[in-house]
């Protein structure tokens, strides 16, 4: 019985390990500046955690096979170098693993998190609610009107709550359902909740950032592909969190252009 | 002795018919009685109404050749203004009142919007709440606080069978919305007694009204209310009509 | 010495009347029992709803046969809807997190074995302790309560985040009466769990019978000894979050409600709240929740291995040690909840290292466990065959942690379903296995009769095979960045994830059927069991040298025992058996088990 | 194995642990750590008891005040009031009753080891301390009503919200405090008063007291 356990859990940890080295199911491919920064750290920690994983259980299984079952008349032996060879071990393995990781890892945060937007990174408004996200282009002017709250109307499709009446700088903004950005033009996103708690995750951009109530946020990524990608909600917004979704168009600065008049005409 | 029994008997018995008739003969008449109709007009040009960008959702978007737009304002060619609920809010006689169609009202999702986009009805009046859409709906009617009517939030997944409700008291309007689609927009009129919902080319009738003075009033989302006085005559249908102003 | 137990003893003389016995027993054997019983009650609820979930998402508007018996509303014509979906998640995830990962291991067996393998006849305050099981039922009672009422119990999740949890009604379903039920119930819970930490904590430290000193304490006592303290601390801060919860929720204040905030077209009325202080205070208590649920575990399968190895660990004390040094760490680490939630990225980079640091004691317990099999003579039996999954589990649940510890990873990896599978086999089907290991290994002790081996070792290959079936793929779901929390897969790059959802599904139903064969292993071999041996396992510390198996009311017959040697001497030579039990006076050189 | 059970059940004969730890075939094991002679004079499990569940409450209460300077540094729309001034009575009338139940405490002590004084006078210094914090709890409620009258309610500020359910809480643990002197009370009058209970009922007094100290002054700079 004990041998069956040991051929078991070895089975099982090379199995599982299979789909990962088979690449079987990957995130969408990524789209932006900083991503492969994320992505070699995940390839790099895959590979550590994989040899511990497939260390650990292996050795596991190794014992069980050699010592279940053994004759009555056998004499217990120690783990050679014994219980401080092993945290020795453990301290110099994983404190190493650890060190590498949590550096490289700074890295590729600081890149995200760190670094201000540049000058010329084009602002966009996001703005959060059940269940979808709504998104703003401050128009010619290159200003945001003020928000009001109170006149916030998804009936009227007053979406952002300005009063284009007396806000001069609200006249002009552009208010879309669908994202869009021009490749290789970096976007500076402030993002506010109007209701509770979302998140902006884009898995082809390589982005997460919740929307926190009362809270300005800001974002900055670039796109270097053109194409369509998905925006979805990953905090717990209520019943249509799943349904929590937007859909993000990476385009020419030319075809961005057209976009944004064909927008401003449907104001 | 016991003839006195018996003329008591067939006394309770006389009024107890005598009573059934005259009920019965007050939904006689009623449905005898002669009917308000008339038009609706909106002076001025309507303003624009947006089209939705149902992108967030594909298989809404799907069903839109043309991109819907809001109906917060609706009219017709010929200057009609649809959506608008006329109602009698003075002089209806209770019996009159308490009048509730049997027809229930039919509250269809389809198209990721709501049809109708405003919905007379009357206080106890069966609404039926249907789902057409290939995706889930949730419905979320937001009565007045206190108000008498309590509010709901349910939803219906694809496929899912219609439900029944209704509303307990009158109430001038419950918006309705979804808030899984948040341009799901609409309302629910409750009032007691003959309503009417003017359509494109703004005609609305009211049935059922016996002869008296009332005040109609007619109720718009986006342009208020506006009443006037109104007689009905035994036979003859009383005509009315109303004009908003675009602002 | 002489004085506690003996006003123990005074406090309370063995019962005769079914209610104090059975009932409102002082005796922490029958309480530890009933916590088991809940913690056995809660499980299948929570089991069920886990099917129902699984079922809607291998097949989204499948209708559920008499589903709308459960609840018109949310199962309309049998078809599950977004709102009851979340709201059977949040249950499950509730009831499994504090009615069994919380009661089962610490609670149940804490409650029955600490007391004896201390060599006390019971706990301090039997009154306190019979309390602290009632209470904890009336949170659970509570908590259950609301599925019968208003539209239901709350959606939002386990982690109730403001202000989806403070907002009332207007932001959902369930929101209303079901909201403030929720946080009742953890609220009374929380008091419940502190009225048994108190007890764990004194028993441990006070109710020590001669020469058992702190390091003669079995693994298993040191884990719950551990466990408590952090009991301790963690309940005692959830406590008055769940009431500013609540205040916030009936009576209109704003400790995590913000300003402006706009739900169905309504401007809401609190103002200037903050989220972030919500997700602080449940962290502060939820991390070091996580190694309530394991901790115990850790001590279980420690304390069956050596028993089945015929050898101590390596080393007692570094175990110890590691499981200190989880308890601490695990406050220190909780920030890592919140690496995306708009916390200052310098905090997170500061939470990320010493959970990255955290890795380190796990390691070691993993390392001293496997090399203490080395030159061991394993016995494989039930319980240490669910011994040795739970560490096999361990590993695979651990190592996924170095993904989460890291910031940058996690902007990826973050509320999809690969967190999901990291803390299911850390901390729910470790620990169950844990509780596995411990039950049929002490049940020959609690009931004095013997399990079925035979239907126990079907029970663990398929649990075991299963489990894997079942959490190895939320990892591979987590990398292709499905997001958890979700009813349907409606984005177009999870809909070609839908297969691989399903084969966790049918996993999911089958390895939940099989745990019927456990149900019936233990309610038969309960009544018709073999009869069992006083020490069946041959194992040394103190809970076997009772007179009789269930001990006596006093535990030990009235005898005091007196320790004599380290908990673990296995593998002695020269003596009669290979062992020598922890109040044998016998002299022997060999401790095993070095400084 | 059996054996190993029998034997020492019959030397364990309650009462002789001093000889059997001192003496004979276990003695050289027993005090393997030279920890016995602490184990024998261990005070009763209640006075660790007490300690553990002052911890709790400290965490509590800790929770409370770092949620306190979270929430105040969170947003600008923390509103100071002046403190009710019942609070200073208060908080003088919460001393006296620690100073009190500290001289019945005294009392007690030199009755029973029949020294000066009796256990009447004790019981005399109890009731008054017991009497001293109903007016304490009496006066927390008077505050209450005197921020009413400013205009702060529960939910009018986060400070107010904040000053409530501190001094709530606080108010709730020192009826549990009376609670415990009822019990002492009982117990002396039925001279069944151990030395220890009264120790442990002060000690939680006393904490409760210390407790306020601190609670007040953070109310003090907070509001």
């Amino acid at each position: 019985m004990g041998k069956i356990l040991a051929v078991t859990i070895i089975l099982i940890a090379i199995l599982s390990a299979v789909p990962i080295v088979m690449h079987t199911w990957v995130a969408p491919a990524d789209v932006s500046v900083h991503g492969h920064l994320i992505d070699e750290q995940m390839a790099e920690t895959m590979v550590e955690a994989g040899i511990a994983f497939l260390a650990g259980q292996i050795l596991l299984g190794l014992f069980i096979w050699k010592f279940s079952d053994v004759k009555p008349g056998a004499r217990i032996k120690n783990f050679p170098g014994g219980a401080m060879g092993l945290v020795i071990g453990a301290f110099l393995l994983v404190g190493t693993e650890v060190l590498a990781l949590g550096v490289f890892g700074v890295k590729a945060w600081s890149e995200v998190y760190f670094q201000p937007p540049a000058a010329n990174a084009m602002p966009i408004q996001v703005q959060a609610g059940q269940f979808a996200f709504y998104f703003r282009y401050p128009g010619p002017d290159g200003k945001f009107g003020p928000i009001h709250p109170e006149l916030i109307n998804e009936g009227t499709q007053n979406l952002f709550g300005l009063d284009q009446d007396h806000d001069p700088a609200s006249k002009d903004d552009i208010v879309t359902a669908e994202m869009a950005i021009p490749v290789n033009h970096e976007i500076h996103l402030l993002m506010h909740t109007k209701d509770l708690g979302h998140s902006f995750y884009v898995p082809a951009l390589r982005v997460q950032q919740d929307f926190v109530p009362g809270l300005d946020v800001s974002l900055h990524f670039t796109a270097t592909k053109t194409g369509k990608y998905e925006i979805v909600c990953t905090q717990l917004c209520g019943l249509g969190h799943y349904n929590m979704k937007a859909y993000l168009e990476v385009m020419s600065e030319a075809d961005f252009a057209s976009w944004l008049k064909q927008q401003a005409t449907n104001q | 002795m016991k003839s006195l029994y018996k003329s008591a008997a067939i006394l309770a018995v006389l009024v107890v018919v005598a009573l059934g008739l005259l009920s019965t003969g007050v939904h006689v008449n009623a449905a005898a009685e002669g009917k308000v109709s008339g038009t609706i007009k909106l002076e001025g040009t309507a303003p624009h109404m947006r089209p939705i960008d149902m992108s967030k959702d594909p298989t809404c978007a799907k069903q839109h050749p043309t991109p819907a737009r809001l109906e917060n304002v609706v009219t017709g060619p010929s200057g009609g203004l649809a959506n608008v609920v006329v109602y009698i809010s003075q002089g209806l006689p209770a019996s009159a009142a308490a009048i509730v169609p049997s027809k229930p009202i039919v509250w269809d999702q389809k198209g990721c919007m709501y049809q109708p986009h405003v919905a007379g009805m009357d206080v106890g009046q069966q609404l039926q709440v249907v789902n057409s859409d290939p995706t889930t709906h949730n419905i979320h009617p937001l009565p007045q606080m206190g108000g008498g009517n309590i509010g709901w939030n349910k939803s219906q997944p694809q496929g899912s069978p219609p439900f029944n409700t209704s509303w307990k008291s009158e109430e001038v309007a419950i918006p309705v919305k979804c808030n899984i689609h948040p341009w799901m927009h609409g309302y629910m009129v409750v009032v007691k007694g003959p309503y009417g919902v003017s359509d494109t080319s703004g005609s609305f009738t009211l049935d059922n009204v016996p002869p008296g003075t009332y005040t109609l009033t007619a109720w718009h989302e986006t342009y208020g209310t506006q009443t006037q006085k109104v007689t009905v005559a035994a036979g003859k249908p009383a005509t009315a009509s109303f004009t908003f102003k675009a602002k | 010495m002489h004085d506690a137990p003996a006003h123990v003893v005074h406090q309370h003389a063995a019962p005769t009347s079914f209610i104090r016995k059975y009932v409102f027993s002082l005796d922490h054997k029958v309480i530890g029992k009933q916590y088991y019983a809940l913690a056995l009650i809660a499980v299948l609820t929570g089991m069920v709803l886990s099917w129902l979930m699984r079922l809607h998402l291998g097949w989204v508007n499948l209708k559920i046969p008499g589903l709308h018996l459960l609840s018109a509303s949310g199962a309309p014509g049998d078809v599950m809807t977004p709102e009851y979906y979340l709201q059977l998640m949040t249950m499950h995830g509730t009831i499994m997190v504090f009615f069994v990962l919380t009661t089962a291991p610490f609670a149940a067996f804490g409650n029955y074995f600490l007391p004896i393998q201390v060599g006390a006849e019971d706990m301090p305050f039997p009154r306190f302790n019979m309390m602290s099981f009632w209470v904890t039922f009336t949170a659970f009672l509570v908590l259950i309560s609301s599925f019968f009422v208003g539209d239901g119990p709350t959606l939002a999740g386990w982690t109730q985040y403001a202000p989806l949890s403070a907002v009332g009604a207007a932001a959902g379903p369930g929101q209303g009466v079901g909201e403030v039920l929720w946080a009742s119930a953890i609220a009374i819970f929380c008091v419940g769990q502190l009225l048994g930490s108190l007890n764990f904590i004194t028993t441990t430290l006070d109710m020590r019978t001669k020469g058992m000193s702190l390091w003669r304490l079995p693994l298993s006592a040191w884990a719950w000894f551990i466990t408590s303290v952090m009991g301790l601390t963690a309940f005692a801060v959830l406590m008055p979050a769940c009431i500013l919860l609540i205040l916030d929720h009936v009576a209109g204040t704003s400790f995590f409600v913000a300003s402006n905030l706009v739900l169905n077209d309504q401007l809401q009325p609190h103002s200037g709240g903050s989220t972030l202080l919500w997700q602080h205070l449940f962290w502060f208590f939820g991390h070091p929740e996580v190694y309530i649920a394991i901790v115990p575990g850790m001590g279980v399968v420690s304390h069956v291995l050596i028993a089945n190895m015929r050898r101590p660990m390596l080393s007692h004390r570094v175990i110890v040690y590691s499981m200190g040094a989880l308890a601490v760490l695990s406050y220190m680490v909780y920030g890592h909840h919140m690496f995306v939630s708009g916390m200052n990225p310098f905090s997170s980079l500061a939470f990320s290292f010493p959970t990255l640091i955290i890795t380190i004691p796990s390691t070691i317990l993993v390392l001293i466990w496997i090399g203490s099999l080395y030159g061991s003579k394993l016995r494989i039996n039930a319980a240490s065959l669910f011994a040795l999954g739970f560490i096999s589990l361990f590993i695979s649940g651990g190592v996924s942690g170095f993904f989460l510890a890291q910031p940058s990873i996690d902007i990826m990896l973050h509320a999809t379903y690969f967190v999901v599978g990291h803390f299911h086999l850390v901390m729910a089907v470790a620990a169950i296995f844990g509780i596995f290991a411990g039950t049929y290994f002490w049940f020959p002790k609690v009931t004095g009769r013997m399990m079925n081996e035979t239907l126990g070792r079907i029970h663990f290959w398929l649990t075991f095979v299963g489990a894997y079936c079942i959490f190895m793929p939320f990892h591979y779901l987590g990398i292709a960045g499905n997001v958890r929390r979700y009813q349907a897969f409606v984005d177009d790059y999870l809909v070609g994830l839908i297969p691989l959802h399903r084969f966790i599904t049918v996993a999911a139903l089958i390895t939940g059927v099989v745990q019927f064969i456990f149900l019936y292993n233990l309610i038969h071999s309960g009544f018709r069991g073999e009869k069992a041996p006083l020490n069946p396992w041959q194992a040394t510390s103190l809970e076997w040298s009772t007179p009789s198996s269930p001990p006596p009311f006093d535990n030990f017959g009235g005898r005091h025992v007196v320790v004599y040697h380290d908990p673990y001497q296995y593998g002695i030579e020269g003596a009669t058996d290979d062992y020598v039990m922890q109040d044998s006076p016998a002299q022997i050189q060999s401790v095993r088990d070095e400084k | 194995m059996a054996t190993t059970v029998d034997k020492p059940a019959d030397l364990e004969q309650r009462g002789d642990h001093l000889r059997r730890a001192s003496s004979g075939n276990g003695g050289g094991l027993v005090p393997a750590e030279g920890r016995l002679p602490s184990v024998e004079d261990r005070s009763p499990a209640a006075s660790t008891g007490i300690w553990v569940g002052l911890t709790a409450i400290s965490m509590t209460f800790a929770a409370l005040t770092s949620a306190l300077v979270v929430r105040q540094g969170a947003s600008t729309d923390w509103q100071r009031f002046t403190l009710p001034s019942v609070l200073y009575f208060d908080t003088c009338i919460l001393l006296a009753s620690s100073i009190t139940l500290e001289l019945s405490r005294r009392r007690f002590a030199s009755a029973l080891g029949g020294l000066r004084g009796s256990v009447a006078g004790a019981a005399s210094w109890l009731y008054l301390t017991f009497v001293l914090g109903m007016v304490f709890v009496a006066g927390q409620y008077v505050a209450w009503l005197q921020l009413r009258h400013q205009g702060m309610y529960l939910a009018t500020n986060p400070s107010s919200s904040f000053f409530y359910v501190i001094t709530a809480a606080h108010a709730l643990h020192v009826l549990g405090g009376l609670g415990g002197l009822v019990l002492v009370v009982y117990r002396m009058s039925k001279s069944t008063l151990r030395r220890s209970t009264l120790d442990i009922a002060s000690r939680y007094w006393h904490f409760m007291d210390v407790l306020w100290i601190y609670l007040f002054l953070l109310l003090w700079f907070k509001m």
